[in-house]
């Protein structure tokens, strides 16, 4: 029983942190050139395996579990990784599981961009990052599967409140690939789990990034760190990110050992790390005081990214009310 | 303790509304841009022309001199019947006119007020600095006197609409070496004058409304210096008392529409379990009802706002609880509206329309004018007596 | 228009404030004799006139309004006062409106003491403080009537949260006297209303009571007054009881005035105050740190009167369902 | 990262599965008097007998060594089989004991350390003073040398059980005039000293647990002084490390099982419209839910806290990140439960029973062991590096 990463997991996090910290950094230079600073990282993940860590290796994954790719995926989301890493970790796990090795293939060597689809009001559909995709991984409670973006006929661009993302609305098309519905279950909680991590990573970095500020920035004579109104959202800050990163890791570990509590894990660690990442954000936004509200300082970037990590898992309520339909795991 | 007003005020709300139904403009306000201080600038020029500029000024500098509650009424009334906000003429109206009224000379008056009222003047503040927010009395801007005027070096910051401004009410230091309040100077200046530049900072919500103002050796006369060289901290101080008691009831309002708004909403959108409005999902109900209740309180705390300071001529340190809890509902208030929408959220609203944009707008209700930390300690220190931290 | 009270209205408070200091001390002295001192404080209501406050002069009262109640019995609840004071003023108005004019002056007279019932589950009913009381007024959100003590034959005694009240469980009996529909729904607001202003004293009590403690309490050599994690809970409490007050009093005054926003008015009072009482006695606690979770502290009879009057309305959420339901007032 | 126990391990759970379920005191363990102390001590007494008290002591002071993952082990079963809390004997087996471990000398050791194993010796603590409860560094309660003694004069407070305890762990001022942490001495208080006068204090939920002591010239050997004369500073702090990692998994057992209970509750009572069971609402059933999540990520981060332990061999200042998210999650659940609940709120619940009483006692989870202001600042300055206010 051990819920830190072991020596190998902390080798594996070293590099992606080394590679992180200069592909995509969260600065302004990121979103001067988005489109070409991701699309090169989304290649990058590519030669490096990420898309792959949880395939087996004869699949041409790295032959890792939930565990691993939720430990990455945290790293990435203190970086506010394109949604395409996630979707192309999803894609290729759909596509391997129902057999489509050949788009396995292409997704893991990067050839294949993938964006994300979740399902809207009134039948529609949202594409997140779909313009410069090929392939779209759909992601709904009931079922994950993918499709080509030619699919969407109708596909209508809409100003995204996350500037680092695109966003479309479309008709609902009939999925064209539909896993059979028990490991579409499972994909669903793998799907989840995986947000979460990019949530955990969120709540973390947004944290740092108030407590930098915090330890900086003069007021009266001192630094705004030793004032209990600062002081203490920071304290609570590091409990709200303490719980997602350990019940997500938790969830992550519960679906890769295939236990019967994974559902009612995963639910929970979406619950929280979807308090976490929203919370940490709004807080963050308060400690910088007027510079927090302006786009100058980065943390907009993140209040901004925790609406869309929430929204992809169907919004907080819809969780926690699985949680509470869910069966207890004492 | 009564709810009624008397047969003049009642007639002095039907006259208000009358007035207001027949010349509010038409069309929506822009929210930024050239166009928006135009918008602006031609309203309070309608508002001049019909009589009702300066409300609260005093009749004897061209204002309207209302009496406490006639400004209620007029505030209610201007909410109702969607009359645009005040804009680009706000500092002027609300902070550099009356400040000018409490301290400047004739001169300064003569040239000021009247253009004020008529919207000929746009005003800016000019208090913040970078290195000075919650902090006011560490700015650190200088002014040095040279002959007959005051060069200006410095940065300030957080200066709303700058852009579209023609003055500025700038605090500096004008004795160099000094501290905190002292040796501190409040002068009227010129937006034109040479060596000043303007940068706008984008919010959340992509607005440009902040500037900073950078200063290089700008000449200000020394004749735009108002109430005294060092004494800038009075000056600047002195139209506290003049904070907008009945003001605040159009932002409550605003609050209350939005609170009926986003029931409405709730209506029309799904609930999280896709099968019903949302309104008829139980935790959903009763955010909104406590937002109502909330809003609804807010109202009577503004009324009993309006009557403290009606006897006492002041809206008092209590004016930072109502500051204090609007910012907490406000912000509720669209964060519950970003899980009701549901997938809607992700969608950037339009200018002044929908939820989202408003929802990222709505993280300076706890910044402006003072932090949310600093209107606890205002209350806790100068409503509960509770000591200063040493 | 005018929210605060007037030059009258001071007079009657200030008298009210000068009996109620001495009369219901909240220390050691009234826990240690609670029967007696409550008892003689109810006599001594009845000759200041506070059951008739709101009854017309030709019925006994003192031809004030429902603003003059709330207001008194906001003091009242500073101290903490008998729930016979609230059922006394309930009871005399009750029977008024009911055309008992004998029952209504033995009430005002100080002859007749009141208690309280309220539903329960399953059919039963709560007495509260009915044990030394002759006459019952029963509370429920279609109507409110009078009873007997003696209707409920099988009283059983409970061991009561509150230790300054009595309580019993009985079965619901037929209300003897049942005042018709319309006037028990104005009946019912009135009551609401003036429980609201109890937790209104009681709000502001336990913030007083607390930036005392804050004052005087030396930690770390100075005031714990100084620290921003006391000052700014406090300065939440006063954002609370402002809220309670106002709100309480608007209420008050659209009952009075018959205005048809009264049931707005009210219920929205009643979830405010009923906040404000929870949460403000609940930050008290904490204030005091331990000393604030024994009895030696005057606190914890706050916390749990809090407990109590919100009961009595039926609880918040009862109090926000109905709010949600009304219409709005713009 | 595993969730994985060896086979060792799961070899060693189902031993401690047996000797509970055959040695756990039958009845219901009394939550007061001298019934409860004599309870605790005789289930102590069991468990010396059956090896398994002082199961983090070393083995060579007669404790059972366990690894910190057989400690969790052991408090997960021991809260499945609902054995009772270790009650009165606490402090000498969790914070006297492993202090005389780390610092006394041997014939100290004797003295004690089996005793408290067996149950012979009860030990409170004695460090909080009425003007020292969160600063206990300014505590006053002096000491002064006199021959082979020290004569002991003052006061301590929030000493829980004092009343039947026979040894006392005691912080005292020895050297005159010294201020904060210097000059403390660590003594071993034999409880039944002449001079020594303990007043129950009475909680909100009416249990007299916590007690004043009051010394009027208590005469300790000198040598009981633990650590030596001075040193009482770093001898009280050297235990922090052996604080309860795995014990706090009971803790989080108790709460996780309190929802579910709760739950539970919500099936049988109505929901506030009268017409449903209250699970059926949503905004209860939410609440109840987010509670549920709330009490699985205490387990994870309980989890994690011991193979943190297990690296550095000490839970570090993150323990302070569970033990105030902890008490909000305990103080919320029975908040929550007291609007559910409806009616019953009213009835003052028996001992260790129904949702009342233990919410009285919930206001204690966030003072005991540093309020949460103690704990957010330590959270602060410790785990986020946070400047110290001067």
């Amino acid at each position: 029983m051990d819920l830190l990463p072991s020596a190998d997991q902390e080798a594996l996090l070293a590099g992606a942190r080394e590679f992180l910290v200069t592909a995509l950094p969260v600065d302004a230079s990121r979103w001067r050139d988005r489109d070409a600073v991701e699309a090169r990282a989304l290649k990058e993940f590519a030669s490096l395996g990420w898309y792959g860590v949880g395939l087996p290796e004869p699949a041409g994954g790295l032959g890792l579990g939930a565990a691993e790719e939720a430990l990455l995926l945290a790293e990435a989301g203190k970086y506010l990784a394109p949604i395409g890493l996630l979707a192309g970790m999803l894609a290729a796990r759909v596509a391997w599981s129902t057999g489509l090795q050949d788009v396995a293939s292409t997704i893991l060597t990067g050839e294949c961009r993938v964006g994300l689809v979740i399902p809207a009001q009134s039948g529609n559909v949202q594409l997140i990052d779909a313009t410069a995709s090929e392939q779209v991984v759909v992601l709904d409670s009931s079922t994950l599967c993918l499709a080509s973006c030619s699919a969407f006929h109708d596909r209508e661009p809409q100003p995204s409140l996350d500037q680092g993302v695109t966003l479309e609305r479309a008709s609902q098309i009939i999925p064209q690939v539909r896993p059979c519905e028990s490991s579409g279950a499972t994909l669903y909680l793998h799907a989840v789990v995986l947000v979460c991590a990019l949530m955990v990573g969120l709540s973390e970095a947004v944290m740092e990034v108030a407590v930098a500020h915090a330890k900086q920035r003069q007021q009266f004579g001192q630094s705004i760190g030793v004032f209990q109104a600062v002081k203490h959202p920071l304290a609570d800050m590091a409990v709200r990110a303490e719980a997602a990163r350990f019940q997500t890791m938790m969830a992550a570990l519960s679906i890769a050992d295939a236990r019967p509590d994974a559902s009612f894990q995963t639910h929970a660690a979406a619950v929280i790390a979807g308090r976490a990442a929203t919370a940490n954000a709004h807080a963050a936004v308060q400690i910088f005081g007027a510079m927090g509200y302006t786009q100058e300082c980065v943390v907009h970037h993140f209040v901004k990214r925790a609406v869309l990590l929430n929204r992809i898992i169907d919004g907080r309520l819809k969780q926690i009310d699985f949680l509470i339909a869910e069966k207890p795991s004492l | 303790m009564n709810l009624l007003f008397t047969e003049e005020e009642r007639d002095f709300r039907a006259e208000v509304r009358d007035w207001l139904e027949s010349h509010r403009p038409p069309g929506i306000r822009p929210l930024d841009g050239r166009g928006m201080a135009d918008y602006d600038i031609a309203w309070q020029r309608t508002q001049f022309e019909g009589g009702w500029a300066g409300i609260a000024w005093p009749v004897e500098y061209g204002g309207r001199g209302l009496t406490t509650v006639q400004q209620l009424i007029w505030h209610e009334e201007y909410a109702k019947a969607h009359a645009p906000e005040i804009g680009v003429c706000f500092v002027g109206l609300n902070h550099g006119g009356p400040t000018l009224i409490m301290n400047a000379t004739d001169e300064q008056k003569r040239k000021h007020l009247p253009a004020i009222l008529r919207g000929d003047q746009v005003w800016c503040q000019g208090f913040s600095e970078p290195g000075a927010g919650s902090d006011l009395a560490s700015l650190r801007t200088q002014g040095r006197v040279e002959g007959d005027n005051i060069i200006v070096n410095g940065q300030k910051i957080w200066t709303s609409w700058a852009q579209w401004a023609d003055y500025q009410e700038l605090l500096v230091r004008t004795e160099p070496g000094s501290q905190r309040h002292a040796g501190l100077s409040w002068l009227v200046c010129d937006m034109k004058s040479p060596g000043i530049t303007v940068r706008p900072i984008t919010t959340m919500a992509g607005v440009a409304e902040f500037c900073e103002v950078f200063y290089d050796d700008v000449a200000i006369p020394l004749s735009n210096v108002v109430g005294g060289v060092g004494n800038g901290w009075r000056v600047a101080m002195s139209t506290l008392s003049f904070e907008r008691g009945p003001g605040f009831m159009a932002e409550q309002m605003e609050a209350a529409r939005l609170v009926e708004e986003l029931i409405e909403t709730a209506h029309t959108v799904r609930a999280p379990d896709g099968k019903r409005p949302a309104i008829q999902d139980d935790g959903i109900a009763r955010t909104l009802g406590e937002l109502r209740a909330e809003v609804t309180a807010l109202r009577s705390m503004a009324l009993a706002g309006i009557s403290r300071a009606d006897r006492t001529g002041t809206p008092g340190a209590e004016a930072s609880i109502l500051r204090l809890f609007l910012g907490e509902v406000v912000q509720k208030l669209y964060r519950a509206a970003m899980e009701i929408i549901g997938d809607e959220s992700l969608v950037l609203s339009g200018w002044g329309q929908g939820w989202t944009r408003p929802y990222l707008h709505s993280f300076a209700y706890s910044m402006g004018g003072g932090t949310s930390e600093i209107q606890r300690n205002i209350i806790a220190e100068r409503v509960l007596g509770l000591p200063r931290a040493r």
